[in-house]
C-alpha cells in the first residue's frame, strides 16, 4: 500500500528550506482552530461571558439573592435594567451571577466527569481483558438507565440540592459515554506501531499511557469535553425547569427561565427571561462552535460539523 | 498504428483548488492515445498523477478538483462534451475501470451477485433473470468454480484475489473498448498478482479490449504492457514501446527509477536511489519537474520545462538532454 | 564496481564467525477466535504455528511470505511483544521467553524493530527529538545533553539534519519517516533489528534510498537484521540467507544463493516465478498457484500448501513434512524431498 | 445473522437482570417499602406491630428472598401499590400511561428521521449550499435551546396565540374513536413530538450529513459511479444503507435520550405519560412508581438497543459473520 | 348542591390563597347583569383544574380537592351551608334535635333518585356511616372518622364486638336518626357528610372499596347530585353529563368538563375561550388579578379563602425519647431556646411589615389575619387580639428588653448570654408564594439584627415528616392551613397536645378555653362559645405561638357566557344546575 495522496499533501515540501517554522501537532492544530472563523469568535464570546461573569461584582452593586418585597415583578427601570422577579430579585444582578454558576456548573461537572470517564476508559482501553470487560459491563448498565431518570431517582432518595451535589450526581451518572469513547481511541491506538514501538524500547506502562495514549486521545477528549460542558448547562437549566434545580435564591440561568412558566411572565415580562435564556444559548452554541472547530482542527479529516 | 485510438487524449489539466489558494496540477498537460487490443501502461511514483489521469477520463473528479482544459476522445466523441447522464452510459459500459484496493472497491452491503447484475441491468437492459445467468456466466470466466454461491456472498466474506476478480467480472460485463486498470494488483501477494494480471491479458485477448494499465511496478510493465508512458509530477516524462523503456532509456527519472528496483535476475551491491522526494502537486519547481531530483541537471532546467520531445519512432522524451 | 563490493559483502558473511544471536525454537503464536453465541474461544488462527529457526550474528536473514503467513507476528514474538503461545527464544544464550517484563526491558536495549507503516509508526505528537531520545530517556541514565548529542548524531547517520530535530513526523515524507523509525531503532545500539517490512510501503526510488542506507548502517554497527518483506527482489538484495513462510510455517530456508537459484519447495518455486521480471526479451514461464491462502483459522491437514501445490501427491494429506537439511544450510518441508 | 440476533438476545437477559439489580438496590435506599408500596405502620407509634408488619410483609427477609419475591410479582406485572395514588395499583397507574409516551416517542422519533435524516442527506449532497448552511444552522440552534424553553414559546405562540394546536393533552374529548381520535391524537403530539425531536432532529441531521459525505467519498462509491450508475442510484442504492448504518447504532443509543427529554417535554405539555408520572411521583417520593417507571424506561431502553442491533445486523451483512 | 369538603379539617399540603372577606360587589354583579336573558338549555362548560385528581371518587375514601371537584356536583349530603354558614336541609328536608343535643332525627326529601334510577332512602344513609364506621376502614385508607367516632356505638362496631351499628338508625324508609354518645356542640356539621348508595356498595367489604369501579371508573360512579361522572381521559379530562332526572329539577347545562391544565398555560386558555372558568381549589394566582380583570370576556368573583399562612415560632421541641415512640407528653418539652421567649416571638411579629407582604406579594388580594381563624366565622374577633402593626423600632425595644442586644457590633444581636445567636428558618416547596416570602421574611428579620439562617425548602411531605419530629434544630417555620368551613373549633391545630400542633405551644390557658369553647351544655350558645373564643384568640396573639401572615382571597374567573353562578364561601361548585350559558 503506497501512502494515498492526501497525506503526502499535507507534508511539507522536502527542499523548503529551514526557515519555515516547524510546528508541532497541536500548534498545527491550534492553527487549523483559527482559521475557524466561527469557533475564533465563539471562543471570545464565550471569554466575555465569562469576564463578565467573573467580574459580576463590579458590574453591579445589587445582590442578586436579595428578596425586595416591595419590587415585586417590576418592570425594567434605571435601577434594575432588567428588572425584578417575583421576589424582587434583581433579574440584571441574577444573570451576572447566576452565570457563575450555569458556567461552574457546566465546568466543574465536566471535569469530574472527566477524571472518571479518562481513568475508567483509560484502565479499559489500555489494560483490555479483564478490566475492560468490567468496565464496559459497568457503562452498558448505566446506559440502561435514561439520564434523566436516573439523576431525578437519585434526587428524590436526597432531598437537598446542592450544587456540589448537583454536579456529583450528574457526573457519576453520566461518565459512560466519555468512558467508551476513550476507551475506543484507546483501543485503536493500542493497535497503532507506535505504541508496539514504545513498548519494544521498553517503556512502562506508565509512559506508555501518558507520554503515547493520552496525547494522541487527546482530541477526541477535548472534543468530548467541550460537548460536554454544553449539555450539562443544559441539563442543569432543564432540571431547574422542574424544580430539580439548584434553588432559588441561588441564580442560575436556569431557575430564572423557569419563572417564565407562565404566561403573565412570558408576555409582559419578557426582560426577564430573554436574557438568560439568550445566555444560555450563546453559551451552549459557542461552546459548541468550539467544540466542532476543536474536532476539525484536531481531525481535519473529519468532515462532521 | 493504422488503427484508430480508441482513446485519445490531449492537453488534459486536471487541477484541484485547495485551501490557501494553492492549486495542486495534478495532471497538467497530459497527451496519449490507446489503440484497439492494445496495453499502454502508465508508470510512476506515488503522487505523478496517474489516478487522476484516469478518474478524468472517466469523469469521475470530485471536488476541489477540477478538469480545467484538454480533450479526451474516446473514438470520435469528445467525453469533456458529455453530460452527466450521458457519460453514465458510456461509464461501465464502453469504458470500465478497475481499482487497486479490492478490499474497499465493492459495496460492503450488497452480494457479488447484485454488483455485478446492477451493472448488466443498467447497460444491457437485460431481465433479472438473464442478468443473473450472464453474471454467474462471468464469474466463471473470471474463474470461480463456484459462481452460483458467490453470487450470493458478500465482499468480506471473498478474499482480496477473489474480489479483484469479481471487479474484474463486474468492469468486463458489458465488453467495455477501454479497461481502465488502476494498480490492481499493488494490494494483492505476488502470486495472487500474476494470476489477476494474467486473467486481463486474457481477457484483453479475448474481448479484443484496450487496456490502461496503471501501475507503479516497472516488472509488470515490462511483463503486460505494450506501451508506456512514465509520469511524473502530473505531466508524461517519456512515452515509448515496453522494450524501448527496458533497453533504451532516456529520460533520467526513468533511469533513475530502474536503477532503484532490486531485481531478481542481476545482483547488485547498491541501488541507484534518486536523492530527494517527489515534489507536491502545489508546489512543483519552477523549471523542469525532475530538476530537483536529477543527476545531469543544467542550469536551463531550473528556469523552464522542456517539451516532449519526439526522439525516434515512437519515443518522446521530456528532457533538455535530448534536444 | 558492482562485483567488487558484492565480494566484499559476501566474504563478511562467510567469515563471521557462525555465533548464533537469536534462536527460536518451537514457536507457536496462536489467536483465540471468539465466536458463536456465547462468544467463546471458538478455535485459534494459528498465526505461527511451530517455527524454528536462528539468526547468526551480522547476517541479514529475511522472512518472506504471503499477506498473513505470519511473518509479522514472527516478528513480533521474538521480541515478545506478543507472548508465545509456545517455544522458546534464545538471545546470546539467554532463554528470554519467560522473562518477566521489568528483566525484559534490559534486553530491549539489545533488540529493536522498524514497522512497515512509517506513518503510524511514530508517535505524531512528539517531536523527531523526543523520538529518538525516548530509548535513552527510558533505557539509560543519560543527561538531557548526551542525549541530544546522540540524537543529533543519529540524525545525521539516517541523512537527516540536525535541525530536523525540532520538527514533527508529520513534516516528513515517508521514506524520512522510515529514517527516523531506524535512527530511533538504532538509538540503544541494538545488536539486533527486526525490520518488518520496512520499505514496503514506499515508492521504488526511495525504497533504493532506505535499502541502501539500512545496508550502510549493518556495516556500520555490525548490525544483525531480521528483515521481513513479501517482495522477493528486495529480499535477495539486502539478505544472506531467506526463509519462506506458508501459513504459519516455515516452507523453506536457505542461504541467499541457494533459493533463488536452486528453489526446492514448490512454494518458493511459484513465488520467484511469480515475481514480475524486468527482462521484457525472456519471459519466464510462470508456475500458477490456484487459489488463495487457506485460512490460518483452519490450516489444511498434514503439508499446509497441499491445497495449492501443483504437486501435491497422497502423502500431503496426512503427514506434515519437517525441515528437512538439503546441505549447504539449506532446509525444506517438503515430501517430495525425504 | 441469526446466531447474532440469539447472542444479541442472550446479552439481553443478563442486562435485564442487572438493571432489576439496580432498581432493586436503589429500593433498598429509600425509606419504607418502595418496591411493594404497602404502608407501614408508624414505627413511632408502635414499634411492636411495625416489626409484626415488616415481618408479615417479608421485609425482615433476606436480600435475596425479598429480590426474589420481588422479580417474581414484577414478571407478572405486579409493581405493587402506589403509596400516594391512594393505593392504586402500580401497574395500573403505568398501563395507562405507557402506551401515551410510546405512541409520543415514535412519533418524535419518526418527525426526527422524517425530517433530519432526508434534510442530512441533502445537505451532503450539496454541502456549503444555502441550505446547507440553512440546516446546520438549524442543527446548532437545535442542540442548544433547552427544550422545555422551546416547547414553551412553542405553546405560547403556536397554540395560545395562533390556536393552532391543542396545548396540552392527547385527545379533545374523551370518547372520540377510530380514525378521528387518531388524526386527534396526532395533532396534540405535534407540538410535544416537535419539541422532543428537536435536539434529535440536529443530531440526525448532523450524523447523517457527515456520513453521507464519508461514504460518498469512499471507494465503493467511485466503483459504483464507474460502472455508470446514475447519481439517484449511487446515492439511493449505494450510498443510503451504508450511511444508515451508524445512524442505527446512533438510534439505539439516542433511545435513552429521548425518553430522558420525554420526562421535561411531557411535563411542559402536561403530557400524560411516563414522564409526568414519573415526575409527580418523584415530587411525592412515591417510591413504589418511581422504581417502576425506572425498570420499565430501562426495559425500553434496552429493547430498543436490541431492536436497533437486530435492525443493523440485517442491513449490514458483515455482522453476520463475526 | 353539596360540598363535601366541609370537614377537611386541616391540610397541611393544600396552602391555598384564602381572605378579604365581605367584598361581594362583585358577586352581586355576576349574579345580576346577565339577568336580561332568560336561562337556555344546553351547552357545555369546560373549567380547568391545574393538578389531576388521583381517581378516587367515592367521598368516604377520597383525599384531595380535586376530586371534591367532580364529587361536589355527583354527590349530596343531608344537609348543606349557605353563604352564613347555617346549615341548611339538602337531601333531608327537616330535622329535629333533642334537647340535650344527642340525637338528630332527620325526614328525607323523597322521590329522589340515584343516578341510575335506584330510589335514595334512609338505607343509604345508614349505609355511608356504617360504612366510615366499619373495622377496616381506616385500613383501607379511610381518613373520614370524624364524622362517626362520637356516634353511639362506635367503638363496639368498629373493634368488630357488634355486627350492629347504633350510631344511625333508619326509622323507615325516609326517616334516620344519628345517636351521639355524648351531647355534641357541632351536632350538624358531623351529619353533613355525603351520602353514597347502598345498592352499589352494600355487598362490597370495605377493604375493596378504594379499588372497585364505582369508585373508580367513569360511569360507574353513582350519586344523587345534578351531574353524573360519566367520561374521563384519565389526568386530561373528567366529563360531568346532567342528571335529567334530577330531583331539585333539571339542570341546564349538558356537560361540565374538567380539564387538567398546567397553570402555565391556564390562562392563556380562560383568554382564548378554551376553558371557561378557573376556580377551586387554586383560582386565579393574585400576580395574574390585573390581567384577568382587563380580559372583556372573563369575570372575576373574589373572596376570602378559609385558611391563612402562618410562621411559626417552635416554642418548644419534644424531647428525643418522646419523638421515637410518638408520643406528644407536653410536660416533657424543652423550650427553644431561641424563640421560646414570647418577648422575642412578638418583636419578630413587630419586624414583619405584613400589609407590605399582602400588597405587595399578594398584590393586594388578601389580608393580614391575626387569629388563627377563618374570618367568615362568627367567632372570629378581631378586636381582642393585638394587630402587630410593623414597627421595627418597637420590636427592637422589645428585643433589648429581652437581653438580645447586639454587643459585638457585628449588626447582629447576641443572646443574653452574649453567644451567637442565629435562628433559623424553614420552608417547604410548593406553594410560589410562600417559596417567595421566605427570604423577605428573613430579610425583615435580619434588619431588626436578628440573624438568620434560611434554609433550603424542602419538599412538602419531607418537610412536613421533619415538623412533626421536632427537630430540635428547627426555629421558624412556614406553613399554610386550610380550615374547614364547618366550625371554628381551633383545637385541632393549637391544642397542646393535638399532633399538628408544630409549634409546640403549650399554654394551659389556651387549652382550657378551647375545651371550655365546646363544652356542652353551654357551648349549645353561640354566644358562649363566641365569648370563650374571644378570649382564647387574645392568649393566642399575646403568647404568639406563629405569626399568622396573611389570609389570602380566591380568585374565581370565569367567561361571560356562563351565569348563574353563585359560590359559597367555601366553594364554587354550589347549585351546578343553576348554571347555564349563553351563546
Ligand atoms: N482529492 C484531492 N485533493 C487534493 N489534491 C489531490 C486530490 N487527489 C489527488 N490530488 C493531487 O494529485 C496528485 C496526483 O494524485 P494521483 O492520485 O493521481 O497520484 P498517483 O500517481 O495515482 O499516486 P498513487 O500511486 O499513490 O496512487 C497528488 O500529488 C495530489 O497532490
Ligand atoms: N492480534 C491478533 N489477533 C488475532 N489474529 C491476529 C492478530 N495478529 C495477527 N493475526 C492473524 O495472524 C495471521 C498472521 O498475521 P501476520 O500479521 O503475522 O501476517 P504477515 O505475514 O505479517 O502479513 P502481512 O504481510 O500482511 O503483514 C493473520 O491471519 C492475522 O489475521
Ligand atoms: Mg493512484
Ligand atoms: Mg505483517
Amino acid at each position: 500500500m503506497l501512502p494515498n495522496s492526501h497525506e503526502t499533501l499535507s507534508t511539507q515540501p522536502e527542499n523548503t528550506p529551514d526557515e519555515q517554522k516547524s510546528r508541532s501537532p497541536f500548534k498545527l492544530a491550534l492553527r487549523r482552530f483559527m482559521r475557524n472563523k466561527l469557533a475564533v469568535i465563539s471562543v471570545f464570546v464565550l471569554l466575555a461571558i465569562i469576564i463578565i461573569c467573573t467580574i459580576a461584582p463590579l458590574l453591579t452593586d445589587l445582590d442578586p439573592e436579595r428578596a425586595d418585597l416591595l419590587l415585586i415583578e417590576k418592570g425594567p427601570s434605571e435601577e434594575h435594567i432588567l428588572g425584578t422577579n417575583g421576589q424582587g430579585q434583581d433579574n440584571y444582578a441574577r444573570l451576572l451571577y447566576g452565570g457563575r454558576i450555569s458556567l461552574i456548573v457546566g465546568f466543574s461537572a465536566m471535569f469530574f466527569t472527566l477524571a472518571i470517564g479518562v481513568t475508567l476508559g483509560s484502565l479499559a482501553g489500555y489494560y483490555g481483558k479483564k478490566v475492560d470487560s468490567v468496565i464496559m459491563r459497568a457503562t452498558d448498565i448505566m446506559l440502561m438507565l435514561p439520564f434523566l431518570v436516573l439523576v431525578l431517582t437519585i434526587m428524590a432518595l436526597i432531598d437537598k440540592v446542592t450544587i456540589g451535589l448537583f454536579v456529583t450526581i450528574i457526573a457519576l451518572t453520566s461518565w459512560p459515554n466519555l468512558t467508551r469513547i476513550i476507551r475506543g481511541t484507546y483501543l485503536s491506538l493500542r493497535e497503532q506501531e507506535f505504541v508496539l514501538g514504545a513498548r519494544a524500547i521498553g517503556a512502562s506502562d506508565f509512559r506508555i499511557i501518558f507520554k503515547h495514549f493520552i496525547p494522541n486521545a487527546i482530541g477526541p477528549i477535548v472534543v468530548n469535553a467541550t460537548l460536554m460542558m454544553a449539555v450539562y448547562i443544559i441539563i442543569e437549566s432543564g432540571l431547574s425547569f422542574i424544580g430539580f434545580g439548584i434553588p432559588n435564591p441561588t441564580p442560575t440561568w436556569g431557575n430564572m427561565i423557569s419563572e417564565a412558566q407562565n404566561i403573565r411572565i412570558l408576555r409582559n415580562h419578557p426582560e426577564a427571561w430573554i436574557p438568560p435564556g439568550l445566555a444560555i444559548l450563546i453559551t451552549v452554541l459557542s461552546i459548541n462552535f468550539i467544540g466542532d472547530g476543536l474536532r476539525d482542527a484536531f481531525d481535519p479529516k473529519s468532515k462532521a460539523r | 498504428m493504422t488503427q484508430k485510438p480508441v482513446l485519445s487524449v490531449e492537453g488534459l489539466k486536471t487541477y484541484f483548488y485547495l485551501d490557501d489558494n494553492l492549486v495542486a496540477k495534478a495532471v497538467d498537460g497530459v497527451d496519449f492515445t490507446v489503440n484497439p487490443g492494445e496495453t499502454l501502461a502508465i508508470v510512476g511514483e506515488s503522487g505523478s498523477g496517474k489516478s487522476i489521469t484516469s478518474l478524468s477520463i472517466m469523469q469521475l473528479i470530485n471536488k476541489p478538483g477540477k478538469i480545467v482544459d484538454g480533450t479526451i476522445n474516446l473514438e470520435e466523441e469528445n467525453l469533456l462534451d458529455k453530460t452527466g447522464k450521458q457519460m453514465t452510459k458510456i461509464r461501465g459500459n464502453d469504458i470500465a475501470m478497475i481499482f487497486q484496493e479490492p478490499m474497499t472497491a465493492l459495496n460492503p452491503v450488497y452480494t457479488i451477485g447484485n454488483q455485478i447484475m446492477e451493472t448488466i441491468i443498467k447497460h444491457k437492459k437485460l431481465s433479472k433473470k438473464n442478468a443473473r445467468e450472464k453474471a454467474i456466466e462471468l464469474l466463471n470466466f473470471v474463474g470461480f468454480p463456484r459462481a452460483k454461491d458467490v453470487m450470493n456472498e458478500y465482499p468480506h466474506q471473498l478474499s482480496g484475489g477473489m474480489r479483484q476478480r469479481a471487479m474484474i467480472a463486474m468492469s468486463i460485463s458489458c465488453e467495455p473498448k477501454l479497461l481502465i486498470a488502476d494498480e490492481p494488483s499493488t494490494a494483492l501477494d505476488v502470486t495472487i498478482q500474476a494470476q489477476i494480471l494474467d486473467l486481463l491479458a486474457d481477457m484483453k485477448k479475448e474481448l479484443n479490449m484496450a487496456i490502461l494499465l496503471i501501475t507503479h511496478d516497472l516488472g509488470v510493465v515490462a511483463e503486460y504492457a505494450d506501451r508506456v508512458l512514465v509520469m511524473y509530477g502530473g505531466q508524461i516524462v517519456e512515452e515509448t514501446s515496453v522494450e524501448q523503456i527496458f533497453e533504451d532509456t532516456k529520460h533520467p527519472y526513468t533511469t533513475g527509477l530502474l536503477n532503484s528496483l532490486p531485481s531478481l535476475e542481476k545482483d547488485m551491491t547498491r541501488l541507484g536511489a534518486i536523492k530527494g522526494t517527489v515534489p507536491p502537486a502545489h508546489n512543483f519547481p519552477k523549471g523542469c519537474r525532475f530538476s530537483t531530483r536529477c543527476p545531469h541537471v543544467m542550469d536551463r532546467c531550473y528556469t523552464a520545462n522542456p517539451e516532449l520531445l519526439e526522439i525516434g519512432s515512437d519515443h518522446k522524451v521530456r528532457c533538455y538532454l535530448y534536444e | 564496481m558492482a562485483l567488487s563490493e558484492q565480494k566484499v559483502r559476501n566474504d563478511k558473511s562467510e567469515n563471521t564467525e557462525n555465533e548464533v544471536l537469536v534462536k527460536v525454537s518451537h514457536i507457536k503464536k496462536y489467536f483465540p477466535i471468539k465466536g458463536g453465541v456465547l462468544k467463546r474461544t471458538i478455535g485459534h488462527i494459528k498465526a505461527v504455528d511451530d517455527v524454528s529457526l536462528e539468526v547468526k550474528k551480522g547476517e541479514t536473514l529475511g522472512v518472506v511470505g504471503e499477506s498473513g503467513s505470519g511473518k509479522s507476528t514472527l516478528g513480533r514474538v521474538i521480541l515478545r511483544l506478543l507472548e508465545p503461545t509456545e517455544g522458546e527464544i534464545i538471545f546470546e544464550n539467554n532463554n528470554i521467553s519467560h522473562l518477566s517484563n521489568r528483566k525484559l526491558r534490559d534486553y530491549r536495549k539489545n533488540m529493536q524493530i522498524v514497522f512497515q507503516d512509517p506513518f503510524a509508526s511514530l508517535n505524531s505528537k512528539m517531536s523527531v527529538g523526543e523520538l529518538i531520545e525516548e530509548p535513552l530517556l527510558v533505557q539509560t541514565s543519560q543527561t538531557k545533553t548526551e542525549r541530544r548529542k546522540k540524537a543529533i548524531n543519529l540524525l545525521e547517520k539516517v541523512g537527516l539534519r540536525e535541525s530536523d530535530r525540532s520538527k514533527y513526523p508529520h513534516e516528513f515524507s515517508g521514506g524520512q519517516r522510515q529514517r527516523i523509525s531506524i535512527a530511533r531503532a538504532l538509538a540503544l545500539n541494538p545488536k539486533f533489528i527486526i525490520c518488518d517490512e520496512p520499505v514496503s510501503a514506499l515508492d521504488v526510488s526511495i525504497q533504493a534510498q532506505v535499502l541502501n542506507l539500512m545496508a550502510d548502517l549493518q556495516d556500520e554497527f555490525n548490525l544483525t537484521y531480521l528483515f521481513i518483506a513479501h517482495d522477493l527482489s528486495v529480499v535477495k538484495h539486502i539478505c544472506d540467507r531467506v526463509a519462506v513462510m506458508y501459513l504459519g510455517r516455515i516452507a523453506e530456508i536457505a542461504p541467499k544463493k541457494s533459493l533463488y537459484d536452486n528453489p526446492l519447495h514448490p512454494y518458493t518455486q511459484a513465488l520467484l516465478s511469480s515475481v514480475p521480471s524486468t527482462d521484457v526479451r525472456h519471459r519466464r514461464e510462470k508456475i500458477h498457484l490456484t487459489g488463495d491462502l487457506p485460512s490460518p483459522a483452519s490450516p489444511p491437514s498434514g503439508c499446509v500448501f497441499r491445497t495449492r501445490c501443483p504437486q501435491v501427491h497422497d502423502r500431503c494429506s496426512v503427514e506434515r513434512p519437517e525441515l528437512t537439511d538439503m546441505g549447504d544450510g539449506h532446509y525444506v518441508a517438503c515430501h517430495l524431498y525425504d | 445473522m441469526y446466531k447474532y440476533i440469539i447472542r444479541r438476545v442472550l446479552v439481553f437477559i443478563p442486562m435485564l437482570f442487572a438493571l432489576t439489580i439496580i432498581v432493586f438496590g436503589l429500593a433498598q435506599l429509600a425509606p419504607g417499602d418502595a418496591l411493594t408500596g404497602q404502608s407501614l405502620a408508624d414505627p413511632d407509634v408502635d414499634p411492636e406491630v411495625y416489626e409484626q408488619q415488616r415481618e408479615a410483609l417479608g421485609l425482615n427477609d433476606s436480600i435475596p428472598v425479598q429480590y426474589g419475591r420481588w422479580i417474581s410479582a414484577a414478571a407478572q406485572g405486579d409493581f405493587g401499590k402506589s403509596l400516594v395514588f391512594n393505593g392504586r395499583s402500580v401497574a395500573e397507574l403505568i398501563e395507562a400511561r405507557f402506551l401515551n409516551t410510546l405512541y409520543l416517542g415514535l412519533f418524535s422519533l419518526g418527525i426526527t428521521i422524517i425530517v433530519g435524516i432526508p434534510i442530512g442527506i441533502y445537505s451532503a449532497r450539496r454541502p456549503y449550499s444555502l441550505l446547507d448552511y440553512g440546516a446546520t444552522g438549524f442543527g446548532f440552534l437545535g442542540l442548544a435551546i433547552p427544550n422545555f424553553f422551546f416547547g414553551l414559546i412553542a405553546i405560547y405562540v403556536l397554540s395560545i396565540n395562533l390556536g393552532w394546536f391543542p396545548a396540552q393533552g392527547t385527545l379533545s374529548a374523551p370518547g372520540i374513536t377510530g380514525f378521528e381520535a387518531f388524526v386527534d391524537r396526532i395533532h396534540h403530539m405535534i407540538l410535544p413530538g416537535i419539541t422532543l425531536g428537536l435536539a434529535g432532529t440536529a443530531t440526525y441531521m448532523r450524523y447523517m450529513r457527515s456520513e453521507v459525505l464519508d461514504v460518498l467519498g469512499s471507494d465503493y462509491i467511485r466503483t459504483a459511479r464507474a460502472k455508470g450508475m446514475s447519481d439517484r442510484s449511487v446515492l439511493y442504492k449505494h450510498t443510503l444503507r451504508n450511511a444508515l448504518i451508524p445512524i442505527i447504532t446512533l438510534m439505539g443509543f439516542e433511545i435513552g435520550v429521548l425518553l430522558s427529554g420525554a420526562v421535561i417535554t411531557e411535563q411542559v405539555f402536561q403530557y400524560p405519560g411516563l414522564g409526568t408520572l414519573f415526575l409527580s411521583s418523584v415530587t411525592n417520593r412515591d417510591f413504589p412508581v418511581v422504581m417502576a417507571i425506572a425498570m420499565i424506561l430501562g426495559i425500553l431502553i434496552l429493547v430498543g438497543n436490541l431492536l436497533a442491533d437486530i435492525f443493523y445486523s440485517i442491513i449490514d451483512p458483515r455482522i453476520r459473520y463475526d | 348542591a353539596c360540598s363535601s369538603d366541609t370537614t377537611n379539617e386541616e391540610d397541611p399540603d393544600e396552602p391555598e390563597d384564602t381572605e378579604e372577606p365581605a367584598e361581594d360587589d362583585s358577586e352581586d354583579e355576576a349574579e345580576d347583569e346577565p339577568s336580561s336573558d332568560e336561562p337556555q338549555m344546553g351547552g357545555t362548560l369546560t373549567g380547568a383544574m391545574d393538578t389531576a385528581p388521583s381517581g378516587v371518587f367515592n367521598p368516604i375514601f377520597y383525599e384531595e380537592a380535586y376530586e371534591a371537584n367532580i364529587l361536589d356536583f355527583t354527590h349530596e349530603s343531608l344537609v348543606s351551608q349557605n353563604e352564613n354558614l347555617e346549615f341548611e336541609g339538602n337531601l333531608a328536608s327537616e330535622w329535629e334535635i333533642n334537647d340535650d343535643q344527642t340525637e338528630i332525627t332527620f325526614t328525607l326529601e323523597e322521590g329522589v333518585t340515584w343516578h341510575d334510577g335506584e330510589q335514595f332512602t334512609a338505607d343509604d344513609v345508614v349505609y355511608t356511616y356504617k360504612a366510615i364506621a366499619s373495622p377496616g376502614y381506616v385500613e383501607a385508607g379511610g381518613v373520614r372518622t370524624d364524622y362517626v367516632v362520637r356516634l353511639v356505638g362506635y367503638e363496639a362496631f368498629n373493634s368488630g364486638e357488634t355486627e350492629e351499628f347504633e350510631g344511625v338508625v333508619a326509622e323507615d324508609d325516609y326517616t334516620v336518626t344519628f345517636k351521639f354518645a355524648e351531647s355534641n356542640v357541632t351536632i350538624l356539621k358531623d351529619v353533613a357528610f355525603p351520602i353514597i348508595p347502598e345498592h352499589i356498595f352494600g355487598e362490597i367489604p370495605i377493604a375493596e372499596i378504594p379499588e372497585h369501579s364505582a369508585t373508580l371508573d367513569a360511569g360507574a360512579v353513582i350519586g344523587t347530585g345534578p351531574f353524573q361522572f360519566t367520561e374521563m381521559l384519565e389526568r386530561e379530562q373528567y366529563v360531568l353529563s346532567k342528571n335529567a332526572d334530577y330531583w331539585k329539577g333539571e339542570p341546564y347545562l349538558d356537560q361540565i368538563v374538567w380539564r387538567i391544565v398546567d397553570q402555565s398555560v391556564m390562562l392563556g386558555l380562560l383568554e382564548n375561550g378554551e376553558i371557561d372558568f378557573i376556580s377551586d381549589p387554586n383560582g386565579v394566582p393574585a400576580a395574574d388579578y390585573e390581567t384577568v380583570a382587563g380580559l372583556d370576556h372573563i369575570e372575576i368573583i373574589e373572596q376570602t379563602d378559609f385558611g391563612y399562612q402562618l410562621m411559626g415560632y417552635k416554642v418548644n421541641h419534644r424531647p428525643d425519647a418522646d419523638v421515637e415512640s410518638g408520643a406528644i407528653e407536653p410536660d416533657n418539652w424543652i423550650p427553644n431556646e431561641d424563640v421560646g421567649e414570647q418577648l422575642v416571638r412578638q418583636a419578630m411579629a413587630y419586624a414583619i411589615d405584613r400589609q407590605a407582604i399582602v400588597d405587595n406579594l399578594l398584590y393586594g388580594h388578601g389580608s393580614v389575619i391575626n387569629a388563627p381563624i377563618a374570618q367568615q366565622f362568627w367567632a372570629y374577633d378581631e378586636s381582642a387580639v393585638t394587630a402587630y402593626e410593623y414597627d421595627p423600632a418597637q420590636a427592637g425595644a422589645l428585643l433589648d428588653e429581652a437581653g438580645y442586644v447586639d454587643t459585638n457590633d457585628d449588626g447582629f444581636r447576641e443572646t443574653p448570654e452574649g453567644e451567637e445567636w442565629v435562628v433559623n428558618l424553614n420552608y417547604p416547596t410548593g406553594n410560589q408564594l410562600r417559596e417567595n416570602s421566605a427570604p423577605i421574611l428573613a430579610q425583615f428579620l435580619e434588619e431588626v439584627g436578628i440573624k438568620i439562617d434560611l434554609r433550603q425548602p424542602k419538599e412538602m411531605s419531607a418537610y412536613v415528616e421533619d415538623l412533626t419530629n421536632d427537630n430540635s434544630d428547627w426555629d421558624l417555620y412556614l406553613l399554610g392551613w386550610s380550615l374547614g368551613s364547618g366550625d371554628p373549633d381551633p383545637s385541632g391545630l393549637w391544642q397542646s397536645s393535638a399532633a399538628y400542633n408544630f409549634s409546640r405551644w403549650n399554654n394551659p390557658d389556651s387549652d382550657q378555653l378551647m375545651l371550655d369553647a365546646m363544652q356542652a351544655p353551654e357551648a349549645f350558645e353561640q354566644e358562649y362559645r363566641e365569648e370563650k373564643y374571644s378570649e382564647w384568640q387574645s392568649v393566642f396573639s399575646e403568647d404568639l405561638p406563629a405569626l399568622l401572615l396573611y389570609a389570602q382571597n380566591k380568585i374565581y374567573g370565569f367567561n361571560e357566557r356562563l351565569n348563574g353562578v353563585d359560590p359559597m364561601p367555601y366553594s364554587f361548585n354550589n347549585d351546578p344546575e343553576l348554571w347555564w350559558v349563553s351563546e
